[in-house]
């Protein structure tokens, strides 16, 4: 049992979507109650996973290794260790307030809505848990299908151009993703005469730095897309705003952090020195998702796009917090994965919540809310402080640790990424202000009925999670942190390996005399 | 006087085309029979399936025969397996359709399997001069079936577009295998390819032109770019059956050949690795570029199938058993596929007044979920997505690729099958998100097709989930070439 | 100038001939009658080349029985060239079509050129007999024995093409002609659409 | 340890009892429960404090720390931050002040707020502001003070919003917080600069360390001060982080009292002495805080002088009054800047309070041009009014006139100090007397310039009210009497009290400074008594123009029309502001959206996307339909192909 | 004593008459003629390089090809018949319904 368990987390959802189609059409209660259930359930499997986690122990835990393809050396290898620990309880709990959330807005097409939910849940699970990279492959295309039509079908207006962008965006990146697999797998038969997908092993096989920067540079581009990183987030306030409210919630909670744990699992450990070369352009970039995302949410009209930017520089954060390359901002980053999908996908949970009041998201037919609405008020609040990373939330921790490793690895770059944190408060604020505060000027406006129980039970989970990781994230981070070291030591092995053999960290572009001294200082540290 | 005994027949190694020709046979022997008219597909199907039991138990028994005029190798069976079934599902497919539109005629089934013989006649020679014939053997009931809506206009101009392209092609095809058998005094490929360094060394250009002519008569069969723009029209005149039949089989015949004198005919010709580098580059690109505006989901389909024809040549390009092998398994993957579309595009169309335009399909989801989510999945599957076969297909073609060392090519075909995910997402938005206050006008599942749907989707599905049968399959049929 | 190659000239130019003056007839019949003249060119050919039997077949079967069908064909649908069907292409389409079918020949004739000159081209190929190339034994050897399949494979071949053209072109009791309307119709809605 | 060490949690953790209770059930309980519930917790909390505090009292001065780690808050790395309370002497007189004043406070709002409707929430936001302040003071770390530190900004910001239905209150608020996030982005900078020097923050280790960690006058600590020092100069409304607080008026006239004037706001000053050792360090940032402090105090008390909102005056004279305590903390006079802290809450507070009970009796209305007279209809406020008045402007004998007194000679005598700094803090005296002196006399004296509904109105506080008005005038007399000055002869056990907190870094300094003291004794007598004078005929000042001769105003009005519009418009600062901050960014912004996003990226996408379908319309010319066509690119295809396998 | 290339040729010169006939005639039949001519073209290379290279192969081949193009005809010719009862045109450009 224990050994099946992840085979179990991941494929109990999409068991729920087959039994969904034994259900009619028409009963949408049975339907919505089934889909309740399995997510549920999945979700208390994911605890039950979370209980037996180890967190002393380094390196994967529940590992499950079959063929499955043998000869093209495919496998069917899971694992998870803090950080996919983390993402997989993130996903499950989300998943299971989307399906409450969905529960009144989905009146059409029910049944396909549940079963693209669940399927989506697998797939989602099945990337944190893939050790194999053909599976994880798989599995990050598989969670494409159901999000398409999940925007495509049950969207907002442009629902048609948002789903295709979303699609074609996390394709192009994918695609040559795919190519560098491929790659991989052949270099690898080269070093070992096996084929073989295994992340594991592909990480302790040293790779040539010309090949490493190719390869970095296709993997990055797959999640950067994702992530996402600065020019390629175009398509996403697109699909965040025409995607329905749980598509959101999923999208931005669990889907980019695809691809920062993308970069986390795969990038930094099997490519330690490109991740060095490119470490200056990856953060540069991060910085500017962070105040470019800030800025631009600053002047949207549309509260669910103004968020969606908001995701951009959340995820900014991220991405810095990962490339300061130590202990500190990495854990920092994990944190703030799960932070940003607690914290976004209950913005969007909210912002949802009054769309179907509504049906209408923009900012200036609103105002004055509060007086009408004050618990959905109160909700609101305290999402949106902990979005702005108010201290004993949980944007606080993840965003400290993140500025505090950030500012080890390169100053200015902390110094940059903080000013991000007084535009959030700008951003998140001054929409709080026009959404809730003045008079009620519309009137739409003046007989909104509060929000009710089924809206409670979504929220008070978040707001709770909120307050935890806020206040004693000590068990969130004493999982990550194993994990964290593990990550860095293979880019440091690595990395001071190749300086040893070869002269090209001292011709890295970056090769600020003190930064790199700070730097392999941080090495030893984080070994010790 | 004359010495019969030299011809070594051995009907062994023919058992499957005389199954399919016996069958076709008795079609036109019973076909106008009144009482016996309902049992013709039943008697194709049976044929079929003899010749699929006969081919099976020619897997590992490699032989060659009748003065080295057939090679019975895995490599011909496996083909012989991708025609014989994707003929069956085309019986599944056409038998209501043609009865709806008042086409059907027993002729059809003979000629279908007179047309699949020729297949395999193709698949299991390495001597030109059986390559030619049975590409003819294949070709002229092509030409007779896509104007087999004779009322049809469509259909008469995709008839005589086809069969004057096809002919015409021919022509270059003969003229190639006259001079490759100028050069080389034989027209049996091992030869050829045995003495190629000789050839070459003595009449270079006449090896050139000939191995240039023959590579082009194949090319216009399996639609590469240039040779290609037949394809839409005659895909999209022709009846749709027909056309689901046109798109898988003679393209997969094509590729046998070619397979077979990429690697034992034209070995050492030096410019041949980089004619099939540009003509997979061509294919997949204008293919794809052309999909992308199709409002007519048949034509649509046609260009895509360019498109997958691209795919193939990938391998063909890269070189070596792993491309050869991988070409097999997409070819098998493809036909899955490709019929499982073609079936439903065909089932929409026996709805009267449909002309498979995209518009078509808007409320399909609501109103046939089933029948929706299995476009679907044969789109996605199209487009590559996992856990389809089209992805292991595109997979295994790339890493060949990559294997060879042909990582730009496979960038390039990857970067494709980006661009054909717009057009086939383009069906899945017409049928899911498109919405329309107009009924959806009732579709009527025949036993035959609802039984194709099943087998193409199951196929497309588990052969994507558990692919490592096929995977043996593919490479088995590589590995006793003769 | 032997006589041999003064055969093989007046025959070469007028196989050419025949075959030129076959595209560029107004009137289909002519056009098969310059075919006619072509072929029996041609058959001179082989003779030269020794193939006499191939010769006779080459008459026999292609002027005699295939040419006629294209005439009957003709006939039956009694084309007189009422219909102006010569090249009415755009001059550069024009200059596009003659251009690369020139390429075409260029190539095939640096090709043909090539070879064979120094191997038995020098020889001649007409006058002796060394062998029994070109007789009706030998052909049937070959033909029963090494390409017995071959052989058998063009009866399938003739079927389908039987079968085929019965089917397409029997004309069946339900078959009403398609009214001039319905062309028109896709004619201008073509059109429309163009 | 001692013997109420452990209930040390419960200081800050009972207001936020109170919070969760009033708060959770939002509006649900009776007025009666909520005001108990709100101010018991506060209450609860005070008394607890001073059992503290007598506690700590009973240890010798050296071992006068206690300390409680509840859990441990953020591993990771390096990094260990506990949620952990220390209480030493200076956070002792902190709490004090902060749970003192504050259950004032809240027994005033009971009044204040009765008719509000939105009671519960406002006792529940108080509540928290309370537990986030005393997390402030008891922090154990730089980053459990960052907590408080952004918690009281939080609250700051809810309670100036609190009446959200006025835009101006709302944008006040945002406000507020958004400059405060400025000055934290710098606190948080700072706090990274000392981690990964020091390798903790917590606040002992800290200390402990600092010496051997830096070097003195270094860059790395000068700049972890600064930027320490910009924290601070955000949450205290410092030059150029000042504009929020004038604004933060709009918010209850209680919370002006307890966030804008006793504690929040002096949380600036609090983390500097807290840092003091660091600061002790770095000489050149002391030399900035006490340039910006000086600076502030006399640029706020200008404007103060030419408003006419009642509350802006007070805000502007807290603005001023914290310029003295980092004007203190500037010149290393840290136990001086916290006297100051202690008695400016008393008077501020009382200020302020007692402006809420003008503006409560007059319905709402807050500009001093409408009142004038109201002695006689107010006598409690009236009077102890006069007392905070007197308090603040300095009058010997009440609190304002030791601390102040302190300071200025701090800031003379100082190694660290100067005259001008001095000259600076002793102008800023003069018009402090003057700007309170006319407001009280434009408000409780002179003509009643208020209308006639409003007077029908007026009315004396009620009980509520008006007991934490006395109370907080008697600790403001006799607030001050703890701190009196040496020179005097009396002892400063102010001083005393906080030594030990003060003595790790301040030691240096200070150590010479008794024999310094006693050697200028005479200069202190007499810089005591010019101040005095200087304060004196401010006041006479202030009476002529405001009480005796109204006209004089107007006049001088009319003849510094020029000075007056850039005070009554404080010096344009907002909008200069709005002109070279906000502006630009929010035009950024637009652009980056609407060009950069829209047009550049999305367009280049966009335009990638259509190119494709144009090239795929192009190409479909050639699938012209002509089989002849067909057949023209099939020969052009093997034309090519052969030449290439020919030419190769 | 005529050199086997000029045979070759002659087979070159029909051929590329015969492409040249179906590029430009718009008559069907004649298009079907000159693809007649293509292959004829080829046969006649075919028995040129049987005679240079004294095998038989050639002629069977030719023998072969000749009901080939017999077959096509059969077909094409039927194919003709069907299309002018239809369109009642054997104009070939008329034949362009399908495009794009």
């Amino acid at each position: 049992m224990e050994r099946d368990i992840l085979t179990l987390v991941i494929f109990f959802p999409m068991i729920g979507a087959g039994l969904l189609l034994l259900v009619p059409n028409a009963r949408h209660d049975s339907l919505k109650s089934l889909s309740l259930i399995m997510a549920f359930i999945t979700m208390l499997l994911s605890f039950w996973l979370y209980a037996m986690f180890d967190p002393l122990a380094q390196g994967m835990q529940f590992e499950v290794n079959l063929p499955w393809v043998q000869s093209l050396g495919i496998q069917y290898h899971l694992g998870v260790d803090g950080i996919s620990l983390l993402l997989i309880l993130l996903t499950t709990v989300l998943t299971v307030l989307c399906i409450l959330s969905s529960w009144n807005s989905i009146t059409t097409g029910v049944k396909g809505y549940f079963m693209s939910m669940l399927i989506l849940e697998s797939g989602m699970i099945g990337v944190f848990c893939a050790l194999d990279l053909f599976l994880f492959y798989v599995f990050w295309e598989l969670m494409l299908v159901p999000m398409y039509f999940i925007i495509g079908v049950w969207g907002g207006p442009r629902r048609v151009y948002a789903a295709i962008k979303f699609v074609l965006f996390t394709m192009c990146g994918s695609l040559l993703m795919l190519v560098a697999i491929i790659y991989l797998l052949f270099a690898y038969h080269s070093y070992s005469g096996v084929y073989s997908f295994d992340m594991l092993k592909i990480m302790d096989m040293p790779i040539p730095y010309r090949a490493q920067l190719w390869l970095f540079g296709a993997f990055a581009l797959a999640f950067a897309i994702k992530v996402p990183i600065f020019p390629l987030h175009t398509w996403l306030p697109d699909a965040h705003v025409e995607a329905p409210t749980a598509g959101s919630v999923i999208l931005a909670g669990v889907l980019l952090k695809m691809g920062a744990y993308g970069f986390i699992r795969i990038c930094l450990p099997m490519f330690p020195q490109a991740t060095l070369a490119y470490l200056p352009y990856i953060s540069i970039l991060a910085l500017i998702a962070i105040i470019y995302g800030a800025l631009v949410a600053m002047v949207q009209k549309d509260v669910k796009s103004l968020v969606a930017f908001s995701s951009v520089s959340h995820m900014g954060f991220v991405m810095l917090g990962m490339f300061a390359l130590n202990v500190e901002g990495m854990e920092g980053s994990v944190l703030q994965m799960i932070n940003h999908g607690i914290s976004t996908g209950a913005l969007f949970l909210v912002v949802g919540m009054i769309y179907e009041r509504r049906h209408t998201r923009l900012i200036s037919e609103f105002g004055g809310v509060a007086k009408v609405m004050p618990t959905y008020a109160a909700f609101f609040m305290i999402v949106t402080l902990s979005s702005i990373g108010l201290p004993f939330t949980n944007g606080f921790v993840g965003e400290f640790l993140v500025l505090l490793g950030t500012f080890k690895a390169n100053r200015v770059y902390a110094v940059i990424g903080a000013s991000g944190v007084i535009l959030a408060a700008c951003y998140m604020l001054w929409m709080y202000q026009r959404v809730f505060f003045g008079r009620v000027t519309a009137d739409e406006n003046k007989n909104l009925r509060d929000i009710d129980w089924r809206e409670r039970i979504i929220l008070i989970p978040l707001v709770a999670l909120v307050f935890w990781i806020g206040i004693y994230p000590k068990p969130f981070l004493e999982r990550i942190e194993p994990s964290v070291r593990q990550v860095l030591s293979h880019v440091n092995r690595q990395a001071a390996d190749a300086s040893e053999k070869s002269d090209h960290l001292s011709q890295a572009p970056d090769s600020d005399g003190c930064e790199n001294s700070l730097r392999s200082c941080d090495v030893k540290g984080a070994l010790r | 006087m004359i010495d019969f005994s030299s011809a070594a027949i051995s009907f062994d190694l023919i058992s499957p085309e005389i199954a399919l020709l016996v069958a076709a046979f008795v079609i036109l022997l019973i076909g106008h029979l009144r009482s016996l008219a309902r049992v013709v597909a039943p008697v194709a199907l049976i044929g079929l399936m003899t010749a699929l039991g006969l081919a099976s138990a020619q897997w590992d028994r490699p032989a060659s025969g009748f003065s080295g005029m057939v090679t019975c190798d895995n490599f011909s069976v496996a083909f012989k397996m991708i025609f014989i079934v994707a003929s069956m599902l085309t019986v599944g497919i056409a038998h209501r359709f043609f009865k709806v539109k008042g086409i059907a005629r027993p002729e059809f089934y003979a000629l279908l399997l007179i047309s699949t013989m020729g297949m395999m006649v193709m698949a299991s020679s390495a001597d030109l001069v059986v390559l030619f014939l049975g590409l003819e053997i294949m070709s002229v009931p092509l030409y007779v079936m896509a104007a087999f809506a004779r009322r049809s206009l469509e259909s008469n101009e995709a008839g005589i577009k086809y069969f004057i392209l096809g002919a015409f092609a021919s022509a270059f095809l003969l003229m190639g295998i006259a001079f490759l058998f100028g050069a080389s005094g034989t027209t049996d490929l091992r030869r050829i390819g045995a003495n190629m360094h000789f050839a070459v060394s003595r009449f270079p250009l006449y090896t050139y032109v000939g191995a240039a002519l023959t590579l082009i008569g194949f090319a216009f069969k399996i639609a590469a770019v240039p040779f290609h723009n037949w394809v839409p029209d005659v895909y999209q005149g022709a009846p749709t059956p027909v056309t689901a039949y046109f798109s898988v089989a003679p393209k997969a015949a094509g590729f046998a050949a070619l397979l077979r004198l990429a690697t034992i005919g034209l070995v050492d010709v030096p410019a041949i690795p980089v004619v099939f580098w540009v003509l997979a580059v061509l294919t997949m690109s204008v293919g794809n570029i052309l999909a992308l505006r199709q409002d007519n989901v048949k034509r649509m389909l046609a260009y895509s199938s360019i498109a997958h024809a691209g795919y193939v040549l990938v391998a063909l390009a890269a070189g070596g058993d792993d491309a050869v092998a991988a070409a097999v398994l997409y070819l098998v993957a493809y036909t899955l596929f490709n019929l499982g579309a073609f079936a439903v595009v065909t089932l929409l169309e026996t709805r009267s007044g449909r002309r498979s335009d995209m518009s078509e399909l808007a409320g399909l989801s609501r109103s046939r979920p089933y029948l929706a989510a299995v476009l679907a999945l044969f789109m996605f599957s199209l487009a590559g997505f996992p856990p389809t076969v089209g992805f292991l297909g595109k997979f295994y073609i790339f890493s060949a690729a990559v294997k060879g060392g042909f990582i730009g090519l496979a960038v390039i075909g990857v970067m494709n099958s980006f661009l054909s995910v717009y057009y086939y997402l383009r069906v899945v938005k017409a049928s899911y998100l498109d919405r329309t206050d107009q009924p959806f006008a009732r579709v009527s599942y025949s036993p035959g097709m609802v039984l194709v749907l099943l087998i193409t989707a199951a196929g497309t599905l588990g052969l994507g989930i558990l692919p490592q049968r096929l995977l043996e399959l593919s490479q088995a049929a590589v590995q006793a070439f003769l | 100038m032997t006589l041999d190659t003064a055969v093989f000239f007046v025959s070469a130019i007028v196989a050419v001939f025949g075959a030129t003056m076959m595209i560029v007839q107004r009137n289909p019949v002519a056009s098969v009658l310059y075919l006619i003249v072509s072929l029996v060119a041609q058959a001179v050919l082989y003779i030269q080349l020794g193939t006499v039997f191939m010769a006779a077949v080459l008459v026999i079967v292609y002027a005699g029985a295939i040419l006629v069908l294209f005439l009957f064909v003709i006939m039956l649908l009694n084309l007189r060239g009422q219909e102006d069907l010569s090249d009415n292409s755009q001059p550069l389409s024009r200059l596009t079509k003659y251009f690369v079918s020139g390429l075409l020949f260029v190539e095939l004739w640096f090709a043909v050129k090539s070879g064979l000159i120094g191997d038995v081209g020098g020889r001649g190929v007409t006058g002796e007999f060394p062998d029994t190339f070109g007789s009706v034994e030998q052909i049937a050897v070959v033909l029963f024995t090494k390409y017995l399949y071959p052989f058998e494979l063009t009866s399938v071949l003739i079927l389908a093409a039987i079968v085929g053209a019965v089917v397409i072109a029997r004309r069946e009791r339900d078959d009403l002609p398609i009214s001039a309307s319905e062309v028109a119709d896709r004619s201008i809605a073509d059109e429309v659409k163009g | 340890m001692t013997e109420h060490s452990q209930y040390l949690f419960l200081v800050p953790l009972l207001p936020l009892a109170g919070f969760v209770i009033n708060g959770l059930l939002l509006g649900r309980l009776p007025r009666p429960v909520i005001s108990l519930v709100g101010c018991a917790s506060v209450g609860l909390s005070f008394f607890i404090s001073v059992l503290l505090f007598f506690d700590l009292r009973a240890l010798p001065p050296a071992a006068r720390i206690i300390e409680q780690v509840l859990f441990s808050w953020i591993p990771a790395g390096s990094l260990h931050v506990d949620i952990g309370y220390l209480l030493d002497p200076l956070s002792a007189v902190m709490i004090l002040v902060v749970s003192g004043v504050g259950f004032l406070i809240h027994v005033y709002s009971v009044g204040y707020m009765r008719h509000d409707a939105s009671y519960g929430r406002y006792f529940a936001y108080l509540n928290l502001f309370t537990f986030a302040m005393l997390t402030l003071v008891l922090a154990d770390s730089f980053v459990l003070m960052f907590v408080g530190w952004e918690g009281v900004g939080l609250c700051s910001y809810l309670l100036i919003g609190f009446w959200f239905e006025r835009k101006s209150a709302s944008d006040a608020g945002k406000k507020a917080f958004i400059v405060n996030r400025i000055g934290d982005f710098g606190f948080l900078i700072g706090m990274f600069i000392i981690f990964w020097e020091v390798g903790s923050l917590h606040f002992g280790t800290v200390m402990h360390a600092a010496p051997s960690v830096f070097a003195a006058g270094g860059a790395l600590i000068t700049t972890a001060c600064i930027l320490l020092f910009v924290g601070a100069v955000g949450k205290s409304a410092q030059i150029p982080l000042f504009v929020w607080l004038p604004d933060a008026m709009e918010g209850p006239t209680p919370v002006s009292a307890l966030i804008h004037a006793a504690t929040m706001v002096t949380a600036g000053v609090y983390m500097i002495a807290r840092a003091s050792a660091l600061f002790m360090l770095a000489p050149d940032a002391l030399m900035v805080v006490a340039i910006v402090g000086a600076v502030t105090a006399f640029f706020a008390a200008t404007i103060g002088l030419a408003q006419n909102d009642i509350k802006r005056v007070l805000a502007y004279s807290t603005i001023s009054q914290l310029g003295y305590m980092f004007l203190a903390c500037g010149v290393a006079a840290f136990s001086a800047g916290i006297f100051h802290l202690m008695t400016h809450a008393y008077f501020k507070a009382l200020l302020f309070l007692g402006a809420g009970a003008v503006i409560h009796a007059l319905s709402g209305q807050q500009d001093m041009r409408r009142m004038g007279g109201l002695r006689k209809y107010l006598p409690v406020t009236y009077w102890t009014f006069l007392i905070a008045t007197l308090a603040i402007a300095g009058i010997p004998g009440f609190s304002g006139f030791f601390s102040k007194d302190d300071i200025l000679w701090k800031a003379f005598s100082s190694n660290a100090g100067g005259t001008l700094l001095w000259m600076l803090g002793f102008a800023t005296a003069g018009l402090t007397a003057f700007y309170m002196f006319r407001l009280f006399y434009l408000t409780f004296h002179g003509r009643e310039r208020m209308d006639d509904h409003a007077r029908s109105h007026l009315h004396e506080a009620p009980g509520s009210m008006s007991i934490p008005l006395v109370a907080l005038a008697v600790l403001s007399v006799i607030g001050g009497w703890v701190g009196l000055p040496h020179v005097l002869g009396f002892t400063n056990h102010f001083e005393h009290w906080l030594a030990p907190v003060f003595a790790q870094g301040g030691h240096a300094v200070e150590s010479h400074a008794p024999a310094a003291a006693a050697a200028n004794a005479g200069m202190e007598m007499l810089m005591m008594v010019a101040a005095i004078g200087f304060v004196l005929f401010s006041v006479w000042l202030a009476s002529l123009i405001y009480n005796r001769k109204p006209e004089l105003a107007t006049s001088a009005r009319e003849r510094l029309y020029g000075l007056h519009r850039v005070l009554l418009n404080k010096y344009y600062v907002d909008e200069i502001y709005a002109a070279i901050i906000v502006r630009p960014v929010v035009y950024l912004s637009l652009f980056l959206w609407r060009i950069v996003d829209v047009i550049f990226i999305d367009g280049l996408i966009n335009g990638l996307a259509r190119l494709y379908g144009d090239v795929s319309e192009a190409l479909r010319g050639l699938q012209s339909g002509q089989v002849r066509g067909y057949a023209t690119v099939f020969v052009a295809g093997v034309v090519a192909l052969v030449a290439y396998v020919m030419l190769r | 004593m005529v050199p086997i290339t000029l045979y070759l040729t002659v087979g070159a010169v029909l051929f590329g008459i015969g492409v040249v006939g179906v590029l430009i005639c718009r008559n069907m039949i004649v298009m079907f003629m000159s693809i007649e001519l293509m292959l004829n073209a080829a046969n006649l290379v075919l028995i040129a390089f049987a005679r240079a290279l004294r095998v038989p192969d050639g002629q069977a081949f030719v023998f072969l090809v000749l009901t080939v193009a017999a077959a096509e005809a059969a077909v094409g010719l039927a194919m003709v018949i069907t299309l002018y009862r239809n369109r009642e045109t054997v104009n070939i450009d008329r034949f362009n319904f399908m495009k794009w």
